[in-house]
């Protein structure tokens, strides 16, 4: 639609939002999906017209008093090829344009820049690759592609942002993500929309859409002081990861560095992409994708680290460019497994 | 089949039918209905084994060689003689054999109740492993054989010393058993029902309701006792015989 | 309104009740709790049914009662959850879909392929207590703290966040689930074996080929329901871990199994509308149903189709993408032959005699709301859309359309239509009519206005919203009052006509199928004597040949 | 009961049918067994399954009586089994794909 006339639509748009029939537009999908809904609307709202034209017009040309003896009709092959076939094709159009849409939604672009978000009983829990935390809120700058990477610590959850027509469940146990480009500054609903008990209708607050100075801004401000990756690599010192993930040549584990991203051969035969998703898993359940060369030896850290901690985990290991990092965690005393507890700062997320 | 009953109605056809005929199509119709439920029924269960077998195979390996395949394998041969005595229950039936009947249905039962009895005994087995899952589930078998009392037995009577399994699999071996349960334990529910039936119609078959020419019931009952048994079919390999080698 | 009527009433004056029906051969309680009696089974169906819609409305009426103020202000935010469960719980499991199968079905479809009974009638007497069982179940559930799951059950809120009473109400859905397998088993059964001698499938009423849909559904999807109930029961009492993430279970594997029962549910539930919505429309027209055929291989092939969706309710909780793809593909295909049928209902009119008694009503009503229910099911079904959609009123809206506005008209126009049958009276038809208009009205603004808070985003199973929804919520409470007057109002009378009602005589309206052609209220063997048919259904000439027949056989016998 | 009612339906099968279908049934089971102790790789769950279709087969043609049974009863076994394949199928369709674009 927007392709065709933009100031029709923008008017429209207008005139829509300020009548309270779609929530406002603020992200490049939005667009798009009142498009494809303001074709259907208008499909089914001819579908609907025909239907009633129909029984009002026979209803009234062929009531008894007009019509007192009904003449019989064994039906109508083109007739009802036509109606199965033009709903069918009509349908198709927007099954394909629908697709295009879910699989835009769901497929986040590389460049994406990646807020984590933890779902529980009852409230969200942001986390911003910088370290700042927010809970029920959501601050994201206009112009750059966000990509939500979800997950529930508890029951399925659901992260709706109507202004965005972008929603997902966060559900327990796998990373859900979707993305979105805010284009227009201002404050937003931000609910759960799958049922989660009792407190499930406050399970919410705001997203609050701001330019990119602003953003920037408000990241400065609301920093906690420890970036993901730095709080990453905490957890990774104190859970003796570096053990065995180092760059010594009787090293046990694999080298971490540069592994985000990489195709990974495993032992099965197969490869897989280290994504998120992969490494959550490779920590939690370390033998069920054993990498190609190593032994099944690395032992689960299920139970032992909150969801926080496996995402500030993760971050640290897509930061790993080089092994530098780690031997720097290696040699530093008080970072040390033995000493720990005594002068590092406790990591967040260890259980 | 009766001639004395050429057209009159036989005594055990219901008033709403029009002929015996119809009426015993119609019954063993609606059972095959209710098989056709019943394969549904057991139809999540088996989607659910095939996912979690797909993902957690060492897992199911592992836990799959602590059943006892000779008992797995007794079971199987006894539920397969039951089978067999059933249909030849059916047979003596419409043959009207009424001691070849009540005889076939007292093999039968005494057969079921001797899986269950074995049963039984397996599950009992379970408990003493801490393999029921729940609070009560251990994975100390898994990730330490060497010190598991019970496979520790195994070992001394030739079999090979399994080898330790990492902690994240071994907790794996609980989706295992919980299937197990399920499957099996749905599977000897239906036996149970079915032993109940079967002590109904022996009581029945004795009084001689069954040879008169109306078999339909127990000719579904036949159907239903069958079912149960290609149940088994299927579990039996899919629980027991994990890549045994 | 026309005030012309096809209405056939026997002369008032010399009317008589028939001396004997199935309603008086036999008297006393246990006659009617031991009967086999399919059109006994019917009545104590429809009784307890509209109990249960009862106790289910008075749910709806707590919601809306709560939702006409943002904050949570009526109840505490956990009863609000209990009280949409039940209320889901109860008008699916217990009101919605035994409604039109296990009242109407049962009364008619014996009668309509000429069979003194169901096959199995111990097991129809069995399926009613089942279900009375389930409901007590529920009810007891409810009273003794209820449940808070929502009626979709998710795990693993359902099998470890919550400690409401989930395995009883699971019980009772259960226990409900093979009520209605045994109804679909009989009803399969009876159609394949018990028609008259002449009665081929094509000259089924298509009455009777919806319902054998409907009944394959029953039959082949609840099963698979019922071991996700119990694998749930089993999760929470030992701890099993099927669907258990922290155990390595999918939870997703048990949306799975739900819905690949609840989809088809859904089926289930409008199938059987279709059905009486063919019957109405060709009567009140004096003409067949436009292209039999098409209208009943629409019926088997939504059956089939609707196998293969149920993914549809999944696609923004992690189902692959892939899948989703494939299942928003065949959610179009399903949607097609429910729109053959509106537009062959449609022109069934076409060069018609229409007549606008209640049932007709009623028909017109389904045929708009479920066209709207229907489109808006589409909304849904494209997998783009949906992610906006999900979850949220337009939901509510679109569910509602379709089995309120849709299966719930579709009830009362059969209630109507088939009441002069099943009591022998006639019920008063001008409050009818008024009634139904009322429920129409009372419907559109009750729901209407739920597109478009979900439009707007306003998500479902929300006891407090933000301010801004107020308004439109306010409408909706509104509409629903109108609505449970409209209600309320045949049931009154409807109990009023049992006793005050015109004597309806065999076939008041006039129609073809094979239940008018025996008295009111019919005997319990249905009919004198077997029927042998030779004519296709709504077959009007006929009908008008066989009244000649009978008067010139009048008149010679005077 | 008419006399083409009988011939209609109604086969009664002889003992030996049983005794034989019982006996494949045994030997069913003990090749399952045996090839479940031979390393067959992926072809050991696939050869299982097809033995216990096999005799789930036998039993139900001849335990039970389809092959000599009605077209109905047939297509009553056949709807059966393919919902129960639909069931599996479309629901691993899910597992199956979500991995896809990742190895
Ligand atoms: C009677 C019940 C019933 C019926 C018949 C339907 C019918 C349909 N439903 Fe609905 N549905 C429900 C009851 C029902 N539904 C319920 C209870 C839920 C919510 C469950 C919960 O989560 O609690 C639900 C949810 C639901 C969802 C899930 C939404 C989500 O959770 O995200 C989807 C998605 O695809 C959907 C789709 C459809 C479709 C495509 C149809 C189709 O069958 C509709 C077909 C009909 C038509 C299409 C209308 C006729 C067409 C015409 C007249 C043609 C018009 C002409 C032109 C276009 C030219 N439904
Ligand atoms: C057959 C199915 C059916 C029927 C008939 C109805 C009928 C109605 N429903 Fe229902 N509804 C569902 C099935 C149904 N519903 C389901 C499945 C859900 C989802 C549950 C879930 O999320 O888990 C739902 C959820 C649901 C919600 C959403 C709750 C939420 O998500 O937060 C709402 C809100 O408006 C609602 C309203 C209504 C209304 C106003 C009616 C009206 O049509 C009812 C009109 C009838 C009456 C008003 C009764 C009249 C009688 C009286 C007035 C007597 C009263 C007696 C006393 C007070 C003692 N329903
Ligand atoms: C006892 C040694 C050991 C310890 C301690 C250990 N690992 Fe590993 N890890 C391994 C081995 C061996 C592998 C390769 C085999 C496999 O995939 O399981 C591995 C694989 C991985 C992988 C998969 C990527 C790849 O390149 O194969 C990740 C990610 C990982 N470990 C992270 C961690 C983190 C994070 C910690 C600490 C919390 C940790 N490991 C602790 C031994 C260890
Ligand atoms: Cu979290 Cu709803
Ligand atoms: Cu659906």
């Amino acid at each position: 639609m927007s392709h065709i006339s933009p100031v029709i639509w923008q008017f429209l748009v207008k005139w829509m939002t300020n009548f309270a029939i779609i929530p406002p537009e603020a992200s490049k999908i939005a667009s798009e999906m009142d498009a494809l809904l303001f074709f259907m609307t208008l499909v089914s709202l001819f579908g609907l017209t025909v239907v009633i034209i129909l029984l009002v017009t026979f209803s009234s040309l062929y009531s008894r008093e007009r019509h007192p003896v009904a003449e019989q009709i064994e039906g109508s092959t083109l007739l009802e090829a036509t109606w199965t076939i033009i709903p069918l094709g009509l349908f198709l159009v927007m099954f394909v344009w629908g697709a295009t849409i879910y699989f835009r939604v769901f497929t986040p672009p590389p460049n994406a820049m990646k807020i984590y978000v933890v779902g529980k009983q009852w409230m969200w829990k942001a986390e911003h690759p910088g370290g700042q935390h927010e809970i029920n809120a959501l601050h994201v700058p206009t112009g750059q592609p966000v990509e939500l990477i979800l997950i529930s610590q508890d029951v399925f959850h659901s992260f709706s942002v109507p202004a965005f027509r972008v929603k997902r469940e966060a559900i327990p146990g796998r990373y859900n993500t979707v993305w979105f480009e805010a284009t227009a500054p201002g404050t937003y609903h931000l609910f759960c929309t799958q049922y989660c008990g009792t407190a499930h209708s406050v399970m919410g607050g705001d997203v609050v859409v701001q330019t990119p100075e602003d953003y920037q801004k408000w990241l400065a401000q609301s920093t906690s002081g420890t970036s993901l990756a730095q709080n990453g690599e905490r957890i990774f010192s104190s859970l003796s990861c570096a053990a065995c993930h180092n760059d010594r040549p009787d090293a046990r584990g694999p080298n971490l560095a540069n592994v985000y991203g990489a195709k990974l051969p495993l032992a099965n035969g197969r490869t897989a992409v280290v994504d998120d998703e992969f490494l959550r898993n490779a920590i939690l359940n370390p033998s069920q994708h054993l990498t190609e060369g190593y032994a099944p030896i690395m032992p689960t850290y299920q139970g032992q680290i909150s969801e926080e901690g496996i995402i500030s985990l993760i971050e640290y290991i897509k930061n790993l460019d080089s092994n530098y990092r780690i031997q720097q965690t290696m040699t530093t005393p008080d970072l040390l497994p033995e000493s720990h507890g005594k002068a590092a700062p406790a990591a967040q997320g260890v259980k | 089949m009766s001639d004395s009953h050429a057209h009159a109605h036989p005594p055990y056809q219901r008033h709403h039918f029009e002929t015996y005929e119809q009426q015993k199509e119609a019954t063993t119709f609606a059972m095959w209905l209710f098989l056709l439920t019943e394969i549904m029924f057991f139809g999540g269960l088996f989607t659910a084994y095939l996912i979690y077998r797909n993902w957690y195979y060492p897992a199911f390996v592992a836990a799959s060689h602590q059943l006892d395949i000779i008992l797995g394998g007794i079971n199987t041969l006894l539920l397969i003689t039951s089978s067999f005595t059933m249909a030849m229950g059916v047979w003596c039936a419409e043959t009207r054999k009424k001691s070849g009947l009540v005889l076939s249905l007292v093999l039968t039962l005494i057969l079921g109740i001797g899986f269950l009895g074995i049963k039984t005994v397996e599950y009992k087995e379970k408990f003493e492993k801490h393999h029921v899952p729940g609070h009560t589930f251990s994975v100390q078998s898994f990730i330490d054989p060497a010190h598991d009392e019970a496979t520790l037995k195994a070992v001394k009577q030739g079999e090979p010393m399994p080898d330790p399994m990492p902690l994240d699999m071994a907790r794996k071996t609980e989706m295992y058993f919980s299937l197990y349960f399920a499957m099996t334990g749905m599977h000897a529910l239906h036996m149970v029902i079915g032993i109940g039936i079967l002590g109904f119609l022996i009581v029945r078959a004795q009084q001689g309701a069954y040879t008169t020419g109306h078999v339909t019931m127990i000719e579904n009952f036949g159907l239903y006792w069958h079912f149960v048994d290609i149940v088994w079919i299927f579990l039996f390999p899919l629980l027991y015989l994990i890549s045994r080698h | 309104m026309s005030t012309d009527t096809i209405v056939k009433l026997p002369d008032q004056a010399t009317a008589r009740m028939p001396k004997v029906s199935y309603l008086n051969k036999e008297h006393g309680i246990l006659s009617w709790l031991l009967t086999g009696d399919h059109k006994r089974i019917a009545m104590l169906y429809l009784i307890s049914l509209t109990f249960f819609f009862f106790i289910g409305g008075a749910m709806a009426g707590l919601i809306r009662l709560e939702l006409l103020t943002p904050q949570s202000d009526l109840m505490a935010m956990d009863t609000y959850n209990k009280v949409f469960t039940m209320h889901g719980v109860i008008m699916i499991f217990f009101f919605l879909v035994p409604s039109v199968p296990a009242t109407l079905g049962n009364f008619l479809i014996p009668m309509m392929i000429g069979a003194k009974d169901l096959a199995l009638p111990k097991i129809n007497l069995l399926s009613w207590y089942l279900y009375m069982a389930g409901g007590a179940l529920a009810l007891y559930a409810m009273i003794t703290g209820g449940v808070d799951t929502g009626w979709t059950f998710t795990t693993p809120l359902s099998t470890h966040y919550v400690n409401t009473n989930v395995i009883t109400t699971g019980l009772a859905a259960f226990i409900a689930g093979f009520s209605s397998i045994f109804t679909g088993l009989n009803f399969i059964v009876t159609i394949h074996r018990m028609r008259a001698p002449g009665m081929t499938w094509f000259r089924l009423p298509l009455y009777v080929w919806s319902h054998y849909a409907a009944s394959v559904l029953m039959v082949l999807g609840t099963p698979v329901v019922a071991i996700a109930i119990v694998l749930v029961a089993l999760e929470r009492t030992i701890g099993i871990g099927v669907f258990d993430p922290t155990k390595g279970g999918d939870p997703l594997l048990f949306q799975h199994l739900f819905w690949f029962y609840s989809h088809p549910a859904v089926y289930i539930m409008i199938l059987p509308g279709m059905g009486v919505v063919s019957e109405v429309v060709s009567t009140f027209s004096r003409k067949r149903v436009f292209g039999y055929t098409a209208v009943a291989f629409s019926s088997v092939a939504i059956a089939i189709f609707g196998f293969f969706v149920w993914a549809h309710h999944m696609y923004i909780m992690g189902l692959s993408n892939y899948s989703a793809l494939l299942f928003s593909l065949l959610t179009m295909l399903v949607a097609v032959p429910s729109a053959i049928k509106i537009f062959n209902w449609a022109f069934t009119l076409y060069k018609g005699s229409i007549t606008f008694e209640t049932p007709m009503l009623y028909a017109f009503g389904f045929m708009g709301l479920f066209t709207i229910g229907g489109l808006t099911g589409v909304f849904l079904g494209v997998s783009g859309t949906d992610i906006h959609l999900t979850e949220t009123y337009f939901i509510v809206a679109h569910f509602h359309f379709v089995m309120v506005g849709g299966m719930l008209m579709a009830f009362l126009a059969g209630i109507h239509f088939w009441w002069p049958k099943m009591t022998g009276r006639m019920y008063p038809e001008k409050i009818s009519q008024l009634a139904a208009v009322t429920t129409f009205i009372g419907f559109n603004f009750t729901f209407f206005p739920q597109f478009m808070l979900g439009m707007l985003g306003m998500p479902r199973r929300y006891a407090s919203y933000p301010a801004e929804f107020q308004i439109l919520n306010v409408f909706s409470t509104a509409g629903a009052s109108v609505l449970g007057v409209g209600y309320l109002l045949p049931v009154l009378y409807l109990v009023w006509s049992l006793k005050y009602g015109a004597i309806a005589g065999n076939n008041p309206w006039q129609a073809t199928g094979l239940e008018w052609q025996t008295q009111s209220p019919p005997l319990t063997e249905n009919f004198e004597k077997l029927p042998i048919v030779d004519h296709d259904a709504y077959d009007y000439e006929w009908l008008e040949r066989q009244n000649q027949i009978q008067a010139s056989e009048v008149s010679s016998v005077r | 009961m008419t006399e083409d009612a009988i011939k209609h339906e109604h086969k009664i099968v002889s003992p030996i049918v049983y005794l034989a279908i019982f006996f494949a049934l045994l030997v069913g089971t003990a090749v399952t067994v045996w090839a479940s102790y031979i390393d067959l790789g992926v072809w050991n769950p696939i050869i299982a399954l097809a033995i216990a279709c096999t005799k789930a087969t036998l039993v139900v043609l001849y335990f039970m009586h389809v092959r000599y049974s009605s077209k109905l009863t047939m297509l009553t076994v056949g709807s059966g089994v393919f919902m129960f394949l639909v069931l599996i199928g479309m629901t691993i369709s899910d597992y199956f794909t979500r991995a896809w674009g990742l190895w």
